[in-house]
């Protein structure tokens, strides 16, 4: 069998010019990173405190790192889709048809499962154990595991712009054109492995976050104080853990037909590819609400933070999120109305749906009425909740309208479909992750983001948002399906070029994150969160240090109502210090874990290029690692007492420096927590 | 305290918890994969007509060789119990013996399967014949699968109580080893009653 | 396997057995109704299922020691809401996909 | 933003009811510049969607959705509305409230009443849940009766004899066959108005999804399998029907004519397609199947019979479906 199975020269990218630079932009982007680790001398920074770190903040900190390169990799895609169809009416514009469709794939891939899936991991990740007052994740080390799983399957992605192409199947993959038939090449199997890979990686991340917040709770932290984000982040658990066994199976049997010649999905030979839609939907629905409730989870924290108030109807919201982790699995037909099933069918998901979208409404009259009585301060975070509250109610509307069949019929496929998707991600799980990023980023790195910058970004994200998707719903009552690389109907074209202006406003406000990130970096020093608590926030992660302290807690804290840290606050308990310091046992830093991913990135390339003595290698040395990982039982140190009051001593040092509240000087403040007992 | 607890020395408050979390962790895996099996049954219930022509299920399974593989497997669950006895009495070398027991079973049903796959792939009845075929392989042979990561997961378990003795990191493997390995026959349960006995109706 | 405190609490031969004996009891019958052919499919069908189901039960009970006192309650919550997440989507596949059989393959 | 605004001692105290305190005053200049940049944002949010919209309204009037020819999109379109006007009962009122609460209730606002520990009011909790579950209690209501009356397989009205049409999606076009009319053309089907048609879908390749916005709503063609979709055309018009489901690198191609007008002119349509030269005979049948893009409207004079059985036939996935002379012969479900 030869060595490099199906990989030859050819399928390097230089047929075409779009593709050689894509390719190019690729590694150059590769080899800057590693040249400016080189430069600032810190590979031994990056190997030893970083890739093999367990700490939950460090692979919270690395997940969000590979969200936002896959979203700059995700927006190019976009862009390139938008000038395309701005252009190509009556002409083949600048992308043939076997280039558009690898875009369009690899757009809607990246961004679900590698922009959306690791920023929310990593915002969990970094917030959840200190929202709960607990030191660590449940399994550290299978949390380590699932970020370089995560890692692994991007980098396929990436992989496939320089070596062969990438799926043209789209997103979801339909079969029979998926099958080896109808797409023979490494496409679709690059497409798969990615997302089969990742797809391990998110099940074992849903595993640790549930038994993280079943077990791993301070004392007195009952489950309904804990804080909103926790509870959405419980939920978006339960629904990896239930519904990515469906996308596993229906991905592994399209691996099956395709690789070794089965009939699931096939045209002839006894197939039947309405399995693969029910079984790839079966995860799918869930999956939306896998990446929207941890977006509503920050949008609780941060109305009620910026409001200087408690959130309204916390017990309404709980139940809405836990409504909505039992109903996504009851609803998923409405991604294939038009496949023919019967009236009743039909009419039963439709229904459903419709019943789906109350816990949706319902929260958004709690953050509503949250912000009633309050006092509003318009930082960059709340900026995004207050587009998002006034944007997504419209995706909600076209949402609730594509739930009717007989609407459905009509507009499936085209693009008010797309425009509602995007109103659902855009405003919706995007906005809340990038107000997750600035509101809780002073808690990762010490520093606050520059707020000028990230109101320009929002302002950019919001205005191109409604220019590049408003035309799209439009454009839906005109008939255009999605996927057309070009068309000949002359009232599309001016709808599509008002959508690339709004994608190039959308470029904007990416630039402006980038240039926050830049200029908050170089002003560090002016933007220092001293305290801990820039916000004036509310709930426990707010105590710890910022950055905080690799055990989070030097002593548990002992909770005694919702709203942990205002009410410790509110008690005057604070900041307080033990009289004595106890050791604390952490995980040890293994390098295990990243060599789990590498092998992962390699077996999959190596089952995607057919060379099986490769595949079976890293199956062995997987296995092998795991084995020695199972065997070892010290795999955790002990910090000591004093290390532990250092650690401390420096942090109450650097207290005593903040100000009295971080946010005294903005002229919305309400006034702070002051003990009752005056 | 039962026995068990001397010869592991005290457990600190800290690792109780700790065991406890990895087996609720590892029922949640559990869940997750039936959730799995239960995909594969609907695909194989779906598909189960599908013969396109080739040869139907009544023309392949043999009930003598789907008994044989029930009683294997069922044995093999009694004897990981008394293994589990053994280790609650701390009585390492019955443990031993009992995993071994329990090996040999494990090995005997996946020689039959295997047996029995090669002997369909022979008359030509593999995977790539019909919807049905592939159905039925991926079901069966998935769990197959499991039996034999099973399989490697005792030997592996047979290693450390050697080498370790039962101490309470080995005690809490062999315990979710059980969860494991009982669970697999749950599954294969309900494929003979999903696949073989309908089939041969 | 109740190991609230990470070791093994008592674990008696007496479950095993009557698990093992009750097992196979529960196997045998379908078998032998198989083998034997007696009663008409449908019925056959009805009593494997039955029979499946309570065996399952039984290994749940007496193999994997799941009973309302002593198994933790995060534990019995998780295998009911599999089950009830089982039931949802075996349950609505199947009605879904011999529904579009029926509309369109027949 | 050095200065620091107020003195310690006017911090109040958060926990008592909010008395306006000095600060307001010593803050003046910062309210003024906060007002207008609050206005700037609203003026911003608004002139985006203003943008949106206007020039949407240019493009809108000669939308197939917007000016069906048929009852079926008529009737959908309706539903749309119906639904949009259903569901402003639950949405105006968060734009109305989120631009109220933002104004009164701005953090430099002092005379706004400020309760912070106000989390549960009961009348709110009622509002909240009840209004959405009855709105959707009569939106679902309205989308089960819909659902039925719509369902693509419900004949138009059964006491006319449709007209029937068999569709055939192949790689980058459709081929329509009219089985008692004996023609067949590709890229273009013709149907008298105000008769019911009747047409089975199927495809020969990839699944597609037969799309006719000012007709009626899409349904997949699926190979191996047969669909039905009824319309009824109640004006005559030219207008265009297309493939909605990504099938390939031809699928931007994958459109079709489609032109209703009166029996008569069916007729003369019918007559010219028999003086066509081809036949659909299986050879030419399978020339066709081969992929191909932009295929000029061609006509064929004779069917094969049953050519639309034997496409399905072809992937059989059990006996019952091997011989399909046979199916026929079994009692219809």
């Amino acid at each position: 069998m030869d060595i490099f199975g199906r990989l030859t020269i050819e399928s390097l990218p230089f047929y075409s010019a779009i593709a050689a630079s894509g390719a190019a932009i690729t590694v150059l982007g590769a080899l800057s990173v590693m040249a400016v680790i080189t430069y600032f001398g810190a590979w031994r920074l990056v190997l030893f405190d970083w890739i093999s770190s367990l700490d939950h903040k460090k692979i919270g900190i690395m997940y969000i790192m590979v969200a936002l390169v896959m979203l700059m990799r995700g927006f190019i895609d976009a862009a390139m889709m938008r000038s395309q169809q701005a252009i190509a009416f009556n002409n083949d514009g600048y992308l043939p048809p076997s280039h558009f469709d690898q875009i369009f794939s690899s757009h809607g891939t990246i961004m679900i499962f590698f922009m959306a899936m690791p920023f929310l991991s990593g915002l969990a990740n970094l917030v959840m154990p200190q929202q709960i007052g607990s030191r660590d994740v449940a399994f550290p080390f299978m949390n380590s595991i699932s970020l370089w799983l995560t890692t692994a399957g991007a980098g396929l992605v990436l992989i496939s712009l320089v070596i062969g192409k990438f799926s043209t199947a789209g997103w979801t993959g339909y079969p029979p054109y998926s099958e080896s038939q109808f797409t023979p090449g490494v496409g679709v199997d690059y497409w798969l492995w990615a997302v089969l890979i990742s797809g391990i990686g998110t099940t074992m991340t849903g595993i640790n976050f549930l038994v993280t917040i079943i077990k791993c709770r301070a004392p007195g932290m009952t489950m309904f104080r804990l804080p909103l984000f926790t509870w959405t982040v419980f939920v978006t658990a339960i629904l990896m853990i239930f519904a990515f066994p469906a996308l596993t199976v229906a991905c592994s049997m399209l691996f099956l037909d395709r690789t070794f010649g089965f009939h699931f999905f096939t045209n002839a030979m006894g197939g039947n590819m309405m399995n693969y839609i029910n079984l790839f939907w079966l995860w799918g629905h869930p999956e939306v609400y896998i990446l929207i409730l941890p977006a509503f989870g920050v949008f609780s924290e941060v109305v009620a933070v910026f409001s200087q108030k408690r959130l309204f109807g916390y017990i309404s919201l709980v139940l809405a999120t836990m409504a909505i982790g039992l109903l996504s699995f009851t609803v998923w037909l409405h991604h294939f109305f038009t496949m023919g099933s019967s009236a009743r069918v039909n009419s039963f998901f439709g229904t459903m749906t419709t019943i789906i979208a109350v816990p949706t409404g319902v929260k958004v009259y709690d953050w509503l009425f949250t912000i009633f009585r309050g006092r509003v301060i318009f930082k960059p975070p709340m900026l995004f909740t207050l587009g998002f509250l006034v944007t997504f109610v419209i995706g909600g509307l076209s949402g609730v309208l594509l739930a009717m069949p007989p609407v459905d019929y009509l507009m499936h496929n085209t693009t008010f479909l797309i425009a509602h998707f995007h109103n659902m991600i855009i405003p919706g799980v995007l906005f809340g992750y990038l107000a997750g990023y600035m509101f809780w980023f002073p808690k990762a790195f010490g520093f606050k983001l520059n707020e000028k910058w990230g109101t320009w970004s929002f302002w950019c994200w919001i205005i191109g948002f409604y220019l590049a998707f408003m035309p799209l719903y439009v454009l839906g009552f005109l008939g255009m399906p999605r996927r057309m690389e070009h068309y000949e109907i002359a009232a599309w074209q001016p709808h599509l070029i008002i959508a690339a202006i709004g994608a190039f406003i959308i470029f904007l406000g990416i630039v402006c994150l980038g240039v926050q990130l830049w200029v908050s970096v170089r002003d560090r020093n002016q933007l220092l969160d001293l305290s801990g608590d820039p916000w004036n926030g509310r709930s426990l992660e707010w105590g710890t240090s910022s950055p905080a302290a690799p055990y989070n807690f030097a002593v548990l804290p002992q909770v005694q109502s919702i709203d942990a840290w205002w009410d410790m606050k509110q008690r005057g308990v604070a900041y307080q210090r033990p009289d004595k310091y106890e050791p604390i046992t952490l995980p040890k830093n293994t390098f295990i874990s990243a060599f789990i991913g590498g092998a992962g990135f390699v077996f999959g390339f190596a089952m995607i290029w057919y060379m099986w003595w490769l595949a079976i290698l890293c199956l062995a040395s997987i296995a092998v690692a795991i084995i020695i990982r199972a065997s070892d039982d010290d795999s955790e140190y002990t910090m000591s007492a004093d290390e532990v009051k250092a650690i401390e001593d420096a942090r109450f040092a650097q207290l005593a420096k903040a100000p009295k509240n971080a946010m005294e000087d903005e002229p919305g403040f309400a006034g702070q927590p002051v003990p009752e007992a005056t | 305290m039962s026995a068990a607890a001397d010869t592991m020395g005290a457990i600190s408050p800290h690792d109780a918890e700790k065991y406890e979390e990895k087996e609720f962790g590892f029922w949640l895996y559990l869940m997750s994969d039936a959730v799995i099996f239960s995909l594969l049954f609907a695909t194989y219930l779906v598909m189960v007509g599908n013969t396109a022509g080739g040869p139907p299920g009544k023309e392949l399974f043999s009930l003598e060789r789907a008994a044989g593989e029930t009683l294997a497997l069922l044995l093999s669950s009694t004897t990981f119990g008394f293994a589990a006895v053994a280790l609650s009495a701390a009585d390492r070398s019955k443990v031993l013996l009992w995993l071994c027991i329990t090996f040999l079973l494990g090995g005997c049903f996946i020689f039959l399967e295997y047996s029995e796959f090669s002997g369909m792939i022979a008359q030509g009845a593999g995977p790539d014949r019909s919807g049905f075929l592939s159905g039925f392989f991926t079901l069966v042979g998935t769990h197959g699968l499991h039996v034999s990561v099973g399989l490697l997961w005792i030997l592996v378990m047979i290693g450390q109580v050697l080498f370790k003795g039962l101490t309470a990191p080995v005690a809490s493997r062999l315990m979710r080893l059980g969860l494991f390995w009982h669970f697999l026959d749950i599954i294969w349960v309900v494929i003979f009653s999903v696949v073989y006995l309908p089939g041969l109706l | 396997m109740e190991t609230s405190s990470g070791i093994p609490v008592e674990r008696t031969m007496r479950p095993y057995i009557i698990g093992i004996v009750a097992a196979l009891i529960l196997t045998a019958i379908p078998f032998a109704l198989v083998f034997t052919g007696a009663l008409p499919r449908e019925t056959t069908l009805v009593i494997i299922a039955a029979f499946a189901v309570v065996q399952i039960l039984v290994h749940l009970r007496f193999f994997l020691h799941i009973d309302l006192e002593s198994t933790p309650r995060e534990n019995l919550v998780a295998l009911a809401f599999a089950c009830v997440i089982i039931f949802l989507m075996v349950g609505g596949s199947l009605w879904i996909m011999f529904d579009l059989y029926h509309r369109m393959m027949v | 933003m050095g200065r620091r605004f107020g003195a310690e001692s006017d911090r109040t105290v958060l926990n008592r009811e909010q008395t306006p305190s000095t600060r307001n005053r010593s803050i003046e200049p910062q309210g003024v510049i906060l007002r207008q940049t609050l206005a700037y944002r609203f003026k911003g949010i608004a002139s985006a969607i203003a943008a949106g919209l206007l020039c949407a309204g240019c493009g809108f009037m000669t939308s197939p959705v917007m000016e069906p020819n048929g009852p079926i999109t008529l009737t959908e379109r309706d539903l749309l509305f119906k639904g949009v006007a259903i569901m402003m009962i639950v949405i105006i009122p968060v734009w109305v409230m989120a631009a109220l609460f933002l104004w009164r209730y701005r953090g430099t606002n002092r005379s706004a009443r400020y309760t912070p520990n106000l989390a549960y009011y009961w009348p709110v909790e009622i509002l909240v849940w009840g209004v959405p579950a009855a709105i959707i209690v009569w939106l679902g209501i309205h989308l089960w009766h819909n659902t039925y009356k719509l369902d693509p397989y419900s004949a138009i009205d059964p006491s006319v004899e449709p007209l029937k049409v068999e569709a055939i999606a192949q790689d980058w076009k459709w081929l329509f066959i009219y089985p008692e009319q004996n023609v067949a053309a590709v890229n273009e089907l013709v149907l008298p108005v105000n008769t019911p048609v009747s047409i089975e879908i199927t495809s020969d390749t990839v699944m597609n999804s037969l799309l006719i916005p000012a007709l009626a709503g899409q349904i997949y063609a699926m190979a191996g399998m047969r669909t039905e979709l009824h319309l009824l055309a109640d004006k005559p018009g030219k207008f265009w029907g297309r493939n909605a489901q990504f099938s390939g690198t031809g699928f931007a191609n994958q459109q079709f004519r489609v032109i209703a007008d009166s029996k008569e002119d069916f007729d003369a349509w019918v007559d010219k397609a028999k003086q066509s030269s081809d036949t659909l005979d299986a050879a030419t049948y399978e020339t066709l199947a081969k992929p191909s893009q932009k295929v000029p409207v061609t006509y064929y004079s004779g069917v094969e019979p049953d050519l639309f059985d034997k496409i399905i036939a072809k992937y059989a996935r059990n006996d019952a479906e091997l011989a399909p002379s046979t199916a026929q012969a079994e009692p219809a479900e």
